[in-house]
């Protein structure tokens, strides 16, 4: 019961913050009655989609201060766990999605109990290390299409489909991810409150004073990250529905992880909203530079250059991202 | 209040941003989408892709009739009032995901009447599957795994002939070798040829190329000994190339796109290798940036093709649309124009049969069409898509080539027909001649 | 047979292994002396890369003479990077010094996109490209190859007898070992810090210059580099210059594992051998290696600073 | 008896920070714990608390050998300890730190809320509990992580220096705190303090630590003119002089 009202209670942030939450939301559940391009729908997923990672992530990353940059392996269990239980077995996504969460929570739990012997940078880079090895044994294990990856053929599979969740229409997806964004919301907000959230803050702070204050510093980290895991593992699932056509390569990449990291540090590690406020930046960005200079103009790769320009001049001036700025910007304007 | 309006002013912003983005073309267009690999791995065949597509489009929106083909008689689709056609060209970057992405948006907000496309086969395999999906007839025009017509779908068309009958091909090729048919050299004793050894990329095209492999060389009674597959873009080869030295290979067989292959043969060149045969499954080892980079290194490569210069001795057709490639290029039609350039044709004959732009109607003129072999530039006998049996949407009439790379008189190197035997334009090299 | 392969591997092995030290030398000197990972590491050595292909392409001279080119390019970008952004970085916590050099990686990656195209390139002309030598009867060795690890360990050599000999090399090693005694000896932390960047940038831009020769460069060849680096310093210690030398060697032997596993199959002649699919774990050994050192010497073969 | 430390040693590489240290701290006691820079009063701390393997001997807390026990379980059993060196940069504020503390003995929020703001009101730190802590200055942190440490409701606290950089006005609120933790909320306390009016005043007992053995163990007063204390303290001794 705490737990729920914890999920639900958001008394503890300032009003304008609920407000503006309040507006974000609508806007969100209206977007697809606005006449929008498929373009702009594409966008919009995939802003939700790495909304949901980025919190995840920020779950040990951000509140954790722990920096792993190997989401990707999460994302990819979760994808090839429910896209293989499709074609092999037909079991429909509302099953093979836990089952796709319980496996990767399982796989967190085996590397997260010598990844968290690491520290610091040591530690980042041995997440990457794990998970390029997943990603290489995808790579030649048949059973799961090895390199070629799996597809989900839409002969096979017709649309609309809610159990195994196949749909032609975008807004399909829309609205599923959109529930999945506020159930992610609402879940961090859990985590934020409930006892856990608040140990890992006080380790992030300090290691030492953290076990001096009876918190068991592993084991605490285990728990989060298997949280965080949960999370990605989830979203990936949807997203293999989504695309229909997964790959390791794809899937898998390093590129995904170093996103899913870079929208939640971008946006501001260790706030509930850094994330989201990363993702809704960064990911029209992308792919409206994209499009606009990278495509129209035959500039290619000048969305990433801006991309990559910004995090650096973010970095270097204000590390807790966006948000961070915005909160600079509110305490100078209360503070006199 | 005042953050409420800033609230309102930033959703406001926001909408303005995604209200902007929607496509509008001009209605007496017929537009396709082309996806290609413009950047990439393999961004040297698709400007080649491209550039056919667009000298096809050029030869059907003009009047050109000093050409032996239909879309050269009349300027645009008649059946449609004279309508031109309208290529919308997409990058892909070799990723199935962006591919799909591509073909949604250019379905949803361009709306495209079909699509051609993508050379990659796990490209063609994702976008393909969209089109499926919203009922958008696709022709693709260059991949060449046979799992992308076994899919069962109703809106997919390819005239390329695929692996199967490529890799076919190489060992009718090796087993006419030892039965004396190949031109200018003596029976070759099958034991001399028996151990083969293979190295494919890893995505659908490569997986697929290296089942085939392994299929017909057991079929034909070959020994593969080793069958590799690698990272495509790998940036260094040398242990692969040394992984297939190991078991002393008599015949190597690749199967890669433009960069690899390049790499490929100039680690074969530094490990000194020295097989009596290598052959390459088309694509990067039938590209004028393979020809161009690596020169004289590539005497005695052979590669399946759809298409040699040297085919307008038997062609003129394909010798005049050479001529035109030629004046927009500045080199010769290759393999991959030439099939850039017959999917555009093909369309052009699906359309016009059609004489709508509805989804049905050209679904049912793409079933029906036959374009004869003599307005085509490739050798094959005609384009006429299967309706039934195994693979539905498939050309029947598609046939492939082995070419050999050799030097002519003027020094130049030249890909020579060396396969089918009857249409030979050369003497076979026998052996590899080796660095 | 199978000695043959194992030979080819191993000599292959060392070759690459050399090359590879002088890529993970930047970046142990770095990260001794200022703790801090620089993930745009690998894109400093693919701008190595491009500096090579370009020079010589455009002078037509051997790529070999493009790399004091290269080490200056590299030096002002690393000395550069260092005033223009690391600085700043230094002042925040560890997750903005990730973001931060996560940033230059990727901007630098996509400028190169921008500039040279996606498109792999490689060298064609040079006085080595295309030939080999056969050394031990029948060991084919690439010259280029055998070129760029002689130059890799001669590079390799000065740069530590710079640190070791000179007194600009010790002041640096000071700062290394305890910044706050070095600053009451009159050293200058920042300008030591920028000394740092000046030759990390340099050395791997040096790496890139001769790894060229051999292999090919598009802008994202650089991520490969930055894990393999990361592994070489983690074995053989963080900041740790001879450390460096050696963990290029040992790594360098562990991506060609496929060769010796080629080699062990064709001495036992047992068939599953030769299905295994090694070739496709060429680089997972390496990460695999970086994952257990840390875990069971977290100090590596030879560090002193943790 | 609460806590007994029994021929402790721990060695750094060839050092011997603590050498057969032994002492006992009887329940709802109050214990300085001084000694002269570098006698290795954090280290014996730092063994107690678990922080630091010890080399050999043994640590008995409520009867019980903890000896082998991590940290975190320690404090479980009731052992809290305050640090020496501590900066926070973290974006947690006074009242949800002090919550981390209170979150040992209960998983609910609304519960451990109620602690911390006990807890907070207690210590008299309720004005700051809005306030981040990492922008409180740092002897102002050292009371904070003293509210967490009681947050976690010890039998046992292990204060480092708490009064360390305050003025003689400070010095005098924060012995008011102690007090009150010691006598109104019963927790034995051990102190290591430099600021000897404060550990003077207000311990029970004082254990003296030289070169990691203890020197001299008794009443502050006992303490102060034992002979071989004030040579440990020789080149402070100024400062005992000052502060007496």
């Amino acid at each position: 019961m705490e737990a729920i009202r914890n999920a639900l209670d958001f008394k503890d942030l300032p009003r304008s913050e609920v407000y503006l939450s309040w507006a974000v939301a609508l806007f969100l559940i209206i977007f697809p009655l606005l006449p929008f391009s498929s373009f702009a729908m594409a966008t919009m997923i995939q802003f939700l989609i790495f909304a949901v990672y980025g919190m995840g992530w920020n779950t040990i990353g951000g509140y954790g201060g722990q920096v792993d940059l190997g989401k990707a392996q999460y994302v990819g269990i979760g994808a090839y766990t429910t896209t293989v239980a499709l074609i092999r077995w037909d079991i429909p996504f509302w099953v093979s999605m836990p089952l796709g969460m319980a496996i990767s929570v399982l796989w967190s739990f085996m590397i997260g109990y010598p990844l968290f012997k690491l520290k610091g940078h040591y530690f980042a880079i041995a997440t990457i290390a794990t998970s390029l090895v997943l990603k290489d044994l995808f790579e030649v294990w048949g059973f799961v299409g090895a390199a070629r990856g799996l597809h989900i053929s839409p002969v096979k599979y017709p649309p609309p489909d809610f159990l195994r969740l196949i749909f032609k229409e975008d807004v399909y997806y829309y609205y599923l991810l959109l529930g999945f964004f506020f159930l992610a919301v609402f879940v961090m907000n859990w985590f934020r409150h409930s006892a856990l959230g608040y140990r890992l803050r006080c380790i992030k702070d300090n290691e030492e004073v953290a076990k001096a204050l009876g918190i068991n510093v592993h084991w605490a980290k285990i728990k989060t990250y298997a949280l965080a895991t949960a999370y990605v593992s989830a979203m990936g699932s949807v997203h293999a529905m989504y695309i229909k056509n997964i790959e390791p390569e794809d899937t898998m990449s390093l590129d995904i992880s170093v996103l899913i990291a870079l929208m939640a540090m971008l946006g501001g590690a260790g706030s509930l909203w850094g994330p989201i406020i990363g993702a809704a930046v960064l990911v029209p960005m992308k792919s409206y530079l994209k499009e606009w200079m990278g495509a129209k103009m035959g500039l290619i790769g000048i969305d990433l250059i801006i991309y990559g320009f910004i995090i650096m001049v973010i970095a270097a001036v204000e590390p807790k991202g966006l948000w961070g700025l915005y909160e600079r910007w509110k305490g100078k304007r209360s503070a006199p | 209040m005042k953050r409420l309006f800033l609230a309102l002013g930033f959703l406001a912003l926001f909408l303005a941003l995604f209200l902007m983005e929607k496509g509008a073309y001009a209605q007496d267009e017929i537009t396709i989408g082309v996806i290609y690999p413009l950047t990439g791995g393999a961004a040297s065949a698709g400007r080649e892709l491209q550039m056919g597509a667009e000298l096809a489009m050029e030869i059907a929106n003009g009047k050109m009739p000093e050409l032996a083909m239909d879309m050269a008689k009349e300027a645009g689709i008649k059946s449609m009032g004279g309508k031109k056609i309208k290529l919308i060209f997409k990058d892909h970057e070799g990723n199935p995901t962006l591919g799909a992405d591509l073909a949604k948006k250019l379905i949803l907000d361009d709306k495209v009447v079909g699509i051609l496309g993508c050379y990659h086969s796990s490209v063609t395999k994702a976008v393909s599957a969209v089109c499926e999906q919203y009922g958008v007839p696709m022709i693709n025009d260059s991949s060449t795994s046979p799992v992308l017509t076994r899919q069962g779908y109703k809106w997919f068309w390819r005239t390329t002939p695929h692996d199967g009958t490529f890799t076919m091909d190489l060992f009718e090729f090796l087993k006419g070798l030892s039965e004396g048919k190949a031109k200018g050299v003596k029976p070759v004793p099958k034991e001399e040829l028996m151990n083969l050894a293979a190295a494919c990329e890893k995505t659908e095209w490569g997986s697929a190329a290296s089942q085939l492999l392994e299929d017909y060389a057991k079929k034909y009674g070959y020994n593969l000994k080793r069958n590799l597959l690698y990272t495509a873009k790998s940036a260094d080869l040398s242990s692969e190339v040394r992984s297939l030295l190991a078991v002393n290979p008599d015949a190597m067989l690749f199967a890669s796109y433009t960069s690899d292959a390049i790499l490929m043969v100039k680690t074969l060149k530094a490990q000194k290798a020295k097989p009596k045969l290598i052959w390459g499954q088309n694509a990067g080892f039938d590209t004028p940036e393979f020809r161009s980079t690596l020169g004289e290194d590539i005497v005695g490569i052979l590669t399946r093709t759809v298409f040699s210069p040297k085919l307008g001795e038997v062609k003129t057709i394909s010798t005049q649309i050479n001529e035109l490639y030629k004046k927009k290029a500045g080199y010769d039609l290759s393999d991959a124009s030439s099939r850039g350039f017959t999917g555009v044709q093909t369309w052009f004959h699906v359309l016009e049969k059609a004489g709508s732009t509805k989804p049905e109607d050209i679904q049912r003129a793409a079933n029906s069409i036959e374009i004869p072999g003599e307005q085509l530039v490739v050798p094959w006998k005609g384009i006429k898509f299967a309706t039934s049996g195994e693979e539905p949407g498939q050309n029947i009439m598609g046939s492939g080539i082995i070419g050999q790379y050799q030097k002519n008189k003027e020094g130049q190197v030249v890909l020579e027909i060396v396969y089918p035997f009857e249409l030979s334009t050369a003497n076979l090299i026998y052996p590899f001649p080796g660095y | 047979m199978a000695s043959e392969v194992l030979l080819q591997a191993i000599v292959a092995g060392l070759l690459f292994g050399m090359v590879l030290s002088v890529v993970a030398l930047g970046l142990t000197i770095i990260f001794g002396v200022m703790d801090i990972v620089n993930f745009a590491h690998g894109e400093f050595l693919m701008i190595g890369m491009y500096t090579g292909l370009l020079v010589s392409q455009y002078t037509g001279a051997d790529p070999l003479f493009a790399l004091p080119v290269a080490a200056v390019i590299g030096g002002l970008l690393g000395y550069l990077c260092y005033w223009l952004f690391v600085r700043l970085l230094l002042r925040g916590p560890m997750l903005a010094q990730l973001l931060g050099t996560f940033g230059l990686m990727l901007f630098l990656r996509n400028l190169a996109l921008l500039l040279f195209g996606s498109e792999d390139r490689s060298i064609q002309k040079g006085i080595l490209v295309g030939k080999s030598v056969v050394i031990f009867g029948s060991c084919v060795v690439p010259s280029t190859k055998l070129g760029a690890a002689v130059l890799a360990v001669l590079a390799f050599l000065g740069t530590y007898l710079f640190i070791e000999k000179t007194k600009i090399g010790k002041a640096l090693q000071a700062t290394a070992i305890n910044p706050h005694a070095a600053r009451f000896m009159g050293i200058s932390t920042d300008r030591m810090n920028a000394l740092a960047w000046v030759i990390g940038g340099a050395g791997v831009t040096v790496a890139g210059g001769l790894l060229v020769n051999f292999w090919a460069v598009n802008p994202y060849v650089g991520l490969l580099f930055t894990m393999l680096a990361f592994t070489i310093v983690a074995l053989g210690g963080f900041g740790s210059v001879p450390g460096a030398f050696f963990a290029g060697l040992i790594v360098g032997i562990i991506t060609e594992f496929p060769g010796i596993w080629d080699a062990i199959s064709l001495w036992t002649g047992w068939n599953w051998m030769y299905k295994v699919p090694m070739i496709s774990f060429k680089y997972t050994w390496v990460y695999l290696a970086y994952f257990l050192i840390m875990l069971i010497t977290p100090k590596g073969l030879f560090g002193w600073k943790r | 008896m609460l806590l007994k430390v029994d021929g402790l040693i721990k060695d750094f590489g060839g050092l011997r920070a603590l050498d057969s240290v032994s002492f006992e701290v009887r329940e709802h006691e109050l214990v300085g714990l001084i000694g002269p820079n570098g006698a290795g009063k954090t280290t014996l701390f730092n063994c107690i608390s678990g922080h630091v393997p010890v080399t050999k001997g043994k640590i008995l807390f409520d009867g019980k050998d903890i000896t082998e026990l991590p940290p975190h379980q320690r404090a479980k059993l009731g052992l809290a300890r305050t640090f020496q060196v501590y900066a926070a940069q973290g974006d947690l504020n006074v009242l949800e730190y002090t919550m981390v503390g209170a979150f040992l003995r209960t998983n609910g929020r609304t519960k451990a809320r109620d602690i911390a703001l006990e807890t907070l009101k207690e210590l008299d730190l309720l004005p700051w509990k809005e306030r981040k802590v990492s922008e409180i200055p740092v002897p102002g942190q050292k009371l904070v992580t003293m509210a967490v440490a009681v947050a976690t409701n010890p039998k046992i606290l292990l204060l480092d220096e708490v009064a360390a950089g305050l003025n003689p006005q400070e010095i005098g609120w924060v012995k008011g705190i102690i007090s009150h933790i010691h006598k109104d909320l019963g927790i034995t306390t051990v102190l290591i303090e430099h600021v000897m009016a404060l550990v003077m005043d207000i311990s029970e007992r004082v254990v003296v630590l030289d070169a990691g053995r203890v020197i001299k163990e008794g009443r502050p007063q006992e303490v102060v003119n034992d002979p071989a204390v004030i040579k440990a303290y020789l080149g402070e001794s100024f400062r005992l002089e000052e502060t007496r």
